[in-house]
């Protein structure tokens, strides 16, 4: 409680609060994410359920009764007859899904090293980072691309589909750690020199337990601005790979899929399949990497 | 600095052995070449005459011995789907990669700096923060829908630029380039967009803030304090300052220009090693799918030692104490 | 009576905030004549730099002056064009800030800076305006100066880059050099040394000096006149020597007495209990008010005007009834 | 009185020979190629010093004279490369063992940011509190909090404070919650690396004064670290000056001030800004301190030295009685030195 | 005129024998000829060769007479010496067409202009085999050092994979792979007077990309695409000066099931392979809604079929091109019967980039399957990661196409329905094995009474369709997309030919 009112009282708050470019970001991600939470109790259709869907209603006109089966679809259908809303909800879950968890993924992994790296420094921090410059060498979708075709070799073709997901996240989330990585170890670097630290170890305290207690908690603040924009990049970069032929399968499509499913139908004249999944996504990735945007100027100290 | 560059060189060739390996050992699962290699005809026994031609029934080690072995000669081995020398598919496509890379950097860094540089200048301007917002949008969509999107625009419905391909080439020596005919020029324009717009962002979004940073130090203060002209501050003192930061992820986004060529390439057919990979990809063509991997990380390598040594050029510090960078 | 070099009238500089305009510096007036030196003093936050970056006309952003005037030799200078304004800079007031380390372009050589500089003002072609910045640096005691001049920043020590910040506000011959603690970020030893370069080369242009200072000893041994500041007022103005023997303002006696000193040796420091107001929460009245001993009903409800009290002017109620009549009007 | 020392008592911390070489070394491969050997940096030479159960001992020198890398050493934040350290008789050797954890107890220090010895995530409670829970002081949490409460009392703070974040006090205020943290494990000894630098002058007054005030209360025995000769000398009972990491005076307080032996002493007091007006003529100090990886020879003082001879070149002078105290100068050891008696 | 000529793929190399496969051939028709060649309905017709028969006597050999006066794009004679030379290069170990050539015993040379087979047994239907062999110049393949196709561990690009000399209606100009191909009108080709030969130029480039080779077709970058997507076709249609011409194609797109193992390695049913049923497959059957298929998905672009093979083959009956249309209830029932009623849980796989809307089409299956009770957990990859799972063994329900280059049912039996030994049955991944259809199947090979043949082809055919093998969607029918200035139709085989084509 007292938390809650400490942060409506903040500076943080009020300059959100002055902000209508944060304001309708925030709005417009909140929608979204809530929207994705309840799909199941929004849309109409479970689109992932593909016994329960009818082909005949296929590329219906959004808002016009379908010429065969009579039935009306809000934002129209896909060539598979899925409600094109249904499937866009359902859709954003797994992109969300997908970007949160590769940027979780991301940011542990990163933060670990990061903190490892600087607080230690000497050969292993070299090792650290030379491990990181390797890594940047490949760029994230061909890293995606290889750890793709890795797992699709060790898994065994009927789990594919299950753990298709988990490679997404593990794909993006690969290529992706480096900057956190590099973010906290400069924070750490500057972190370690401070005096709070010395007087830390001054009374005996293990490293682990600087690095934990003392150092991690002051390197947050990059480290939730990189979370945002990555989390942004993580959703197109799910986008992407779906094009590469590599991303959610067809039958539990992304936002993403959706949208490369749709851009085969960007000249025949069903602009719908392309066109609401597209707008979804770019509302999405806008608003937050507008808000993300913003929270790297209103926590910058030196940006007031 | 003559140590540094050794060092950088040492760490590269390092770097480039660890691509090998992970490269080498990822191909395995791709798939399996030889089904492609062979006709629907195909019987058991010819599917292991070519698996043995191919050395692909050797345990891994040996395989990846080899293929150093071999790439240590130049011999990077021969394309399963095209039959030719990999490192000559490789020369004969690598200009039109690094020719529609090299136009979208350029845009990438004339844009991003000159809009970094003016967002930054006019903070709070309306134009400077309009600017900021939609420069998102470039980076909300996927790239290959912005390249549809573009072609259905600018190809189909305008018909102002060709939807595909390089245009007409000219040769100049075993270099082929576009920049020579009208067509060519033309035909660069919307995938460079479609690859450089990203970048762009990034860089326009760095510079800005770079900027505003160097804009708040004291030796920008004090420059005003002497009463130097607004001019000489920005451009002067606050535009040289801010390059040196942004020049190292300039130099990481020309080496991911490189790879997201793979993607631009594909829906713009153009005849680059972007494409060549995704077609080896979808054909398990090993030996180009190695090689292009290999390509990438000398590319990048060798961007980051150009990068490296500009710093020397730009920040006089370094070279007093240039042992102290890169730990 | 002739026109001061500087005047500084009512300077209010506020800051906007969510909570409304926080004033920082408030109601700030003084003269400074030509060829004098003014030293500045007051703890942290007292406004002194605003007061400074508020003359060259550098206050940043959203800090602005909300009122008042300053006039060099009787020309208003607070409301100038941009342009105008930037032209008065370098030409006629200069300015040497703290950190010598962060003040030079670690990107140009000592030769870029100064030239440049130079050029800005002064007709002079390439040429003369290396040899011109040559014979500044050798002023300010830069050995071999033509040999060093085409070195970066980063070669230099700490001190000789102060000296080269010195050369660089000097450049074009200011009436005016307002120096922001010019010392802090130096050694001991050395501090001495750019203090004198300072004074030495101020005077021998005849440059009037604001000298901004939390050191009482560099103002002692520097300065004709001393402001002392507290929460964006003048407390106390008046000549070095009297107001360091004989503070009248609670404030400056306080101040004077917690300075430890080599000669006199004290079991304790006088202590001024508290410590300065916030911004946000300077108490009305005298903002002294709560941490003065000698405070009373008056000092709580009404805020003190600089009072004539001998040469010098103090802020304070305990002097009133000596000039009733003239703070009257 | 503080200031009355007890002369008889084994000291409470012996020093002796004291030394830290820093490897500023280029890495292998730059010197390989540039053909340049290794590089060391010896921050503290050979220092020596003890200090008695109660009193003040103040370092003085300027920047990069290796104040802080001494007071690191003593509380065991950098390990020494020649020297011991004996702490009330028994060696200070760095590991986690019982008995260092006892040790650690006895000692603790006080840096010089307000600002950045204090955790900004932390409340201050939990600050003060940490030392104790680590060190295994306390373990019941009530005794914790009311001994938190007591030290922010003692520190003139109020209990209430304790559940704030540092970033709502003013630099002051901080540097006390810095002390009380200090205090929580009750140690006889304190380090303090410039406590007050960062602090303006009514504040560092108070600061002064507080520290000043617990010495008498509790007993405290401080190293008090210095570029400020006034503090220094409203501080401590007897003071060491450095140079370029080795100690070249070590004086009683008030002799050090009255009769300053070592030419290097007289300098720095020279350049103290004169606010008593008395009219005393300055030297001009000369040049700045030398690059400390490639000190002068000799004695490292001889290129800025008005007294300074050949033999000061050559020779690295030793230890020498003087009528105040030690210091380690020819000029002294021979008498050529003019006296310089301060008013 | 110059033909400005796009689809999805390159030819792979301009080595005639190399490859085996669609875009490799379709360059290589303009350039090379063969003896027999197809014409733009795939019948044969004389080309190198101006007649074939059965050798009087001896039904073990054919003879070839061969046209006279045919020079290659070298200047050099087109002789026997050069069908001799070419048949064996394409018989070689390194050559992708030798399994179409294994019945031949030997080619020999009788004079200039004839040439002689001989095959193992007697061989009816040999000539079919042929319309893709093509015949090089011994005189330039000898000087070139091509006598034979490239290995793959030869390490050297040899001259024949980008160079050519044909005796064809164009000679190459120019070639970059994967990027642009230029050919030029071959000025003394023998067909002069015959064809149209209207087309002096063709620009050969291909576009992978759909959407973007649509696009320069809209755009009139281009003349001719192939693969047309057919949700793009009435926009291509619709457009100004454009026009699609379409064909069947000689192409089935069917479902395998694995019938054949004891239990199943990718279901949920334990110790037993629901496939293995009858009814469970002919439930399948009656779930698929070919009609709905071919409705949405391929926009009335396919023929839906009830056999695994095109119309134009050998042993193909509007009987058993016969669907059954959907009945989901039916379908139902029969699972209950057959103990499933719950339903079960299986994976299936499937191509995303080799027949036209591979993936959709097992969407929609999955869909229906459902619909029945069967949960089919679709795996959409490339056709490299696909077809290894097939001939592999690996996978128990998937989507495969097959076309008949003979155009007889030999063909399809050999592959899909023999039960897999060392030369047959290497895509029979139902695992269907019946040694008495094998020996039918067999038997078809040396079988001269065509007759006799017919009866058996019917037979295997009935138990093909008895046992539900396979699970038949539709035939593919071929799009492409013109300029409406162009007289061209659509070849079934997707194989223009460009001496046919004429400008109006
Ligand atoms: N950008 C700003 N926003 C809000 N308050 C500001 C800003 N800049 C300065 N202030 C406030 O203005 C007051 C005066 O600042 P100023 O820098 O003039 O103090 P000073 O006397 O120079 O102190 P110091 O000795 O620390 O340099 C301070 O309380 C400071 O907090
Ligand atoms: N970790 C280190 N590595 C290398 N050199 C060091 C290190 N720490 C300190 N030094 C060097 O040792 C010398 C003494 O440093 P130290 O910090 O002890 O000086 P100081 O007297 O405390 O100075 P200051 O007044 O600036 O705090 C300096 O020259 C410094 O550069
Ligand atoms: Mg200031
Ligand atoms: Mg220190």
């Amino acid at each position: 409680m007292e938390a809650v009112s400490n942060f409506l009282a903040s500076d943080l708050f009020y300059r959100f609060r002055k902000s209508p470019v944060a304001v309708i970001a925030f709005i417009v991600t909140a929608l979204l994410v809530l929207s994705a939470l309840f799909a199941p109790w929004i849309a109409p259709q479970n689109p992932f359920d593909p016994g329960s869907l009818n082909l005949m209603n296929g590329f219906s006109q959004p808002g016009v009764p379908n010429q065969f089966t009579g039935e009306t679809f809000m934002l129209g259908t896909d060539d598979q007859g899925r409600d094109v809303f249904s499937t866009i909800l359902y859709g954003l879950r797994i992109s969300l899904f997908v970007g949160f968890s590769a940027v979780m993924f991301a940011m542990v992994l990163g933060s670990v090293l990061g903190l490892i790296a600087g607080y230690t420094g000497g050969r292993t921090d070299t090792i650290i980072m030379r491990i990181a410059d390797i890594q940047l060498t490949f760029p994230a979708i061909l890293v995606a691309l290889l750890i793709f075709g890795i797992a699709k070799g060790i898994t065994p073709p009927s789990y594919r589909n299950e753990v298709a997901i988990w490679v997404l996240i593990l794909a993006i989330g690969l290529s992706d750690w480096v900057q956190f990585a590099r973010v906290v170890r400069g924070a750490t670097l500057v972190e370690r020199n401070k005096e709070y630290v010395q007087a830390a170890k001054l009374i005996g305290r293990k490293p682990m337990a600087i690095m934990l207690k003392h150092i991690l908690p002051n390197t947050l603040g990059p480290v939730l601005v990189i979370a945002t924009i990555s989390l942004a990049l993580a959703i197109i970069a799910e986008a992407t790979l779906s094009f590469l032929g590599v991303g959610a399968p067809p039958t539990q499509p992304s936002l993403g899929t959706l949208i490369r499913i749709g851009q085969g139908f960007l000249f025949s004249g069903e602009y719908w399949i392309l066109l609401y999944p597209a707008v979804t996504l770019l509302a999405l990735a806008l608003s937050v990497n507008l808000l993300g945007d913003w929270l790297r100027d209103a926590l910058n100290p030196k940006l007031k | 600095m003559l140590a540094y560059v050794i060092r950088r060189v040492l760490q590269s060739i390092f770097v480039l052995l660890m691509v090998g390996l992970v490269a080498f050992s990822m191909f395995r699962f791709v798939g399996d070449p030889v089904e492609n290699l062979l006709g629907q005809e195909r019987t058991q026994a010819d599917i292991e005459r070519v698996r043995d031609q191919l050395g692909l029934n050797d345990p891994f080690a040996v395989q990846y011995v080899k293929f150093l072995g071999n790439a240590l000669q130049g011999n990077l081995g021969v394309s399963y789907r095209q039959g030719r020398p990999v490192s000559e598919i490789i020369a004969e496509r690598a200009p039109a990669t690094l020719e529609l890379a090299g136009v979208s950097a350029l845009f990438a860094v004339l844009f991003g700096v000159g809009l970094g540089v003016f967002t930054a200048i006019r903070r709070d301007g309306f134009m400077a923060n309009f600017i900021m917002t939609t420069s998102l949008i470039g980076v909300s969509l996927p790239t290959f829908l912005i390249g549809i999107l573009l072609i259905y625009i600018f190809a189909v419905e305008l018909g102002w630029l060709p939807s595909f391909g390089r245009g007409e080439t000219v040769k100049i020596g075993w270099w082929s380039t576009g920049f020579l005919t009208e067509s060519g020029l033309k035909a660069i324009i919307l995938p460079a967009i479609t690859l450089g717009l990203y970048q762009m962002t990034l860089i326009m979004r760095l510079v800005r803030s770079e900027m505003l940073e160097v804009l708040r130090t004291d030796y920008i203060k004090f420059a005003r304090a002497r009463g130097l002209s607004t001019r000489a501050i920005n451009f002067g003192h606050a535009l040289k300052n801010t390059l040196v930061p942004v020049i190292t992820v300039t130099g990481l986004q020309i080496g991911s220009i490189i790879a997201f060529a793979i993607i631009t390439e594909t829906v713009f057919q153009w005849p680059g090693v972007g494409l060549l990979f995704i077609n080896a990809i979808q054909f398990v063509d090993i030996p180009v799918m190695a090689a292009y991997l290999m390509l990438i990380s000398v590319m990048f390598v060798l961007i980051n030692l150009i990068v490296d040594l500009l710093y020397f050029v730009i920040d006089p510090r370094l070279s007093a104490d240039a042992s102290t960078r890169g730990h | 009576m002739t026109t001061p070099l500087l005047s500084v009238r009512d300077l209010v500089i506020e800051f906007p905030t969510r909570h409304g305009p926080l004033t920082a510096v408030d109601g700030v007036s003084f003269d400074l004549a030509a060829g004098e030196v003014l030293g500045v003093v007051g703890e942290s936050g007292a406004g002194k730099s605003l007061t400074g970056s508020a003359i060259i006309g550098l206050l940043d952003p959203p800090g602005h002056i909300a009122s008042g005037e300053i006039y060099l030799k009787g020309e208003r200078i607070d409301n100038l064009r941009a342009e105008d304004m930037r032209a008065i800079r370098g030409r006629r007031i200069g300015m040497v800030f703290q950190d010598p380390l962060t003040s030079l372009n670690p990107l140009y050589t000592i030769a870029d800076q100064l030239i440049e500089t130079i050029r800005t003002h002064l007709r002079l072609s390439e040429r003369e305006a290396r040899q011109r910045a040559i014979g500044l640096l050798d002023d300010v005691g830069i050995p071999a100066a033509s040999r060093r001049i085409d070195d970066y920043p980063h070669q230099f020590s700490g001190g000789m880059r102060q000296r080269v910040v010195i050369a660089l506000a000097l450049a074009a011959e200011p009436e005016l050099v307002i120096a922001d603690e010019p010392t802090t970020a130096l050694d001991v030893s050395v501090q001495a040394q750019i203090i004198d370069v300072l004074k030495e080369q101020c005077t021998q242009h005849g440059a009037s000096v604001i000298l901004i200072t939390h050191d009482m000893g560099v103002i002692a041994e520097t300065a004709d006149r001393v402001a002392v500041m507290y929460s964006g007022r003048i407390a106390e103005i008046g000549p070095v020597r009297e107001i360091i023997q004989n503070a009248k303002h609670p404030y400056t006696s306080g101040l004077m007495g917690s300075i430890p000193t080599l000669a006199q040796e004290e079991d304790r420091l006088v202590q001024i209990p508290g410590s300065m107001p916030r911004l946000s929460d300077i108490p009305p009245g005298c903002p002294f008010n709560p941490r003065c001993d000698k405070v009373f009903d008056k000092c709580r409800v009404q805020r003190p005007a600089l009072i004539p009290v001998e040469n010098r002017q103090v802020a304070c109620w305990l002097y009133e009834e000596a000039t009733t009549n003239e703070v009257a009007t | 009185m503080s200031k009355t020392s007890t002369p008889a008592e084994t000291p409470l911390l012996q020093v002796s020979n004291l030394t830290r070489i820093f490897d500023v070394s280029k890495p292998w491969l730059n010197r390989v190629v540039e053909r340049e050997p290794k590089q060391f940096l010896r921050a503290v030479d050979n220092v020596s010093f003890e200090i008695r159960k109660g009193e003040t001992l103040a370092l003085v020198g300027e920047s990069g004279s290796g104040k802080s890398t001494v007071a690191k050493m003593l509380v065991g934040l950098l390990d020494p490369s020649e020297g011991t350290i004996l702490f009330d008789g028994q060696p200070m050797i760095m590991n986690s063992s019982e008995r260092m954890m006892e040790l650690r107890k006895r000692f603790q220090m006080i840096f010089q940011s307000p600002y950045a010895s204090l955790n900004p995530r932390w409340k201050v409670a939990d600050i003060i509190a940490e030392p104790m829970i680590v060190l295994g002081v306390e373990k019941d949490s009530a005794k914790i909090e009311a001994r938190v409460d007591d030290l922010l009392g003692l520190v003139g703070l109020s209990a209430a404070d304790g559940s704030k974040f540092p970033h709502e006090f003013s630099g002051g205020q901080r540097q006390r919650i810095a002390i009380a943290r200090a205090l929580s494990s009750s140690p006889e000894f304190i380090v303090c690396d410039e406590p007050t630098s960062a602090l303006d002058v009514s504040v560092q007054a108070q600061i002064l004064n507080l520290m000043r005030d617990l010495q008498d209360q509790l007993g405290l025995t401080y190293l008090f670290i210095s570029h400020d000769l006034s503090v220094v000398r409203h501080m401590a009972n007897r003071i060491g000056v450095l140079y370029l990491g080795a100690l070249v005076e070590i004086a009683d307080s008030k002799e050090l001030f009255k009769a300053p032996q070592h030419p290097y002493t007289r300098m720095l007091l020279d350049a103290v800004p004169d606010l008593e007006m008395t009219g005393r003529q300055r030297k001009e100090v000369e040049g700045e301190i030398p690059n400390p990886i490639n000190p002068p020879s000799g004695c490292t003082f001889h290129p800025r030295c008005p007294f300074a001879n050949d033999r000061c070149k050559r020779e690295v002078p030793l230890w020498t009685q003087t009528r105040t105290g030690v210091a380690a100068c020819h000029g002294v050891e021979e008498g050529r030195i003019p006296s310089a008696e301060m008013a | 005129e110059t033909l400005r000529w796009a689809r999805a793929g390159d030819s792979l190399t301009l080595d005639p024998h190399s490859q085996n496969e669609g875009p490799t051939h379709a360059l290589s028709q303009q350039i090379y000829e063969p003896l027999i060649s197809p014409d733009m309905e795939a019948k044969p017709i004389p080309a190198l060769a101006t007649e074939w028969m059965v050798k009087e006597g001896n039904a073990n050999v054919w003879v070839f007479k061969l046209r006279e006066g045919v020079k290659f794009h070298g200047g050099e004679d087109f002789t026997a010496e050069d069908v001799v030379f070419s048949f064996n290069r394409a018989k070689m170990e390194s050559s992708d067409m030798k399994e179409l050539l294994v019945t031949i015993k030997e080619v020999r040379a009788v004079d200039d202009y004839t040439v002689e087979m001989e095959t193992e047994g007697p061989n009816p239907i040999l000539p079919n085999n042929l319309t893709n062999l093509f015949i090089m110049d011994k005189g330039w393949a000898e000087a070139n050092d091509v006598t034979k196709p490239a290995e793959f561990d030869d390490g050297e690009e040899t001259y024949a994979v980008r160079n050519a000399n044909g005796t064809g209606a164009f000679m190459l100009e120019s070639r970059e792979p994967d990027t642009k191909t230029v050919l030029k009108a071959n000025p003394d080709y023998w067909g002069k007077g015959q064809f149209p030969l209207e087309v002096t130029e063709i620009i050969y480039t291909p576009i992978q990309n759909a959407a973007t080779r649509v696009a320069a077709l809209l755009s009139g970058e281009v003349d001719l695409i192939q693969d047309v997507p057919v949700q793009d076709l009435d926009r291509v249609a619709g457009a100004d000066g454009l026009k699609v011409g379409n064909a069947p194609q000689n192409r089935t797109i069917f479902f395998g099931i694995n019938s054949g193992d004891a239990d199943l390695e990718n279901d949920n049913v334990e110790g037993k392979n629901p496939f293995a049923d009858v009814r469970v497959r002919k439930a399948m059957n009656m779930a698929i809604d070919r009609d709905a298929i071919k409705q949405v998905v391929m926009r009335g672009q396919s023929a839906p079929t009830g056999v695994i093979m095109p119309p134009f083959v050998n042993g193909w009956t509007s009987e058993l091109d016969a669907y059954p249309k959907a009945d989901i209830e039916a379908a139902k029932a029969l699972m209950m019967e057959a103990g499933y009623g719950d339903g079960f849980e299986v994976t299936m796989h499937c191509p995303n980039d080799r027949y036209i809307n591979d993936e959709a089409i097992c969407q929609a299956a999955v869909g229906m399957m459902g619909k029945i009770g069967i949960t089919a957990n679709l795996v959409a990859q490339t056709k490299a990661n696909h077809f290894p799972l097939i001939s592999g063994k690996k996978t128990d329900f998937y989507l495969l196409g097959w076309g008949v280059p003979t155009f007889d049912s030999e063909y399809v039996f050999n592959f899909l329905v023999h039960s897999t030994t060392d030369d047959r049955g290497s895509w029979n991944g139902s695992r269907f094995s019946n040694p008495e259809v094998d020996a039918m199947i067999q038997s078809l090979g040396s079988e001269v009474d065509l007759e006799k043949r017919n009866e058996t082809i019917a037979k295997i055919w009935q138990v093909v369709q008895d046992e539900q093998i396979y699970l038949p969607i539709h035939n593919q029918v071929l799009n492409w997309g013109m300029k409406s200035n162009i007289d061209f139709p659509v070849q079934p085989e997707d194989q223009p030919h460009f001496k046919f084509m004429k400008f109006n």
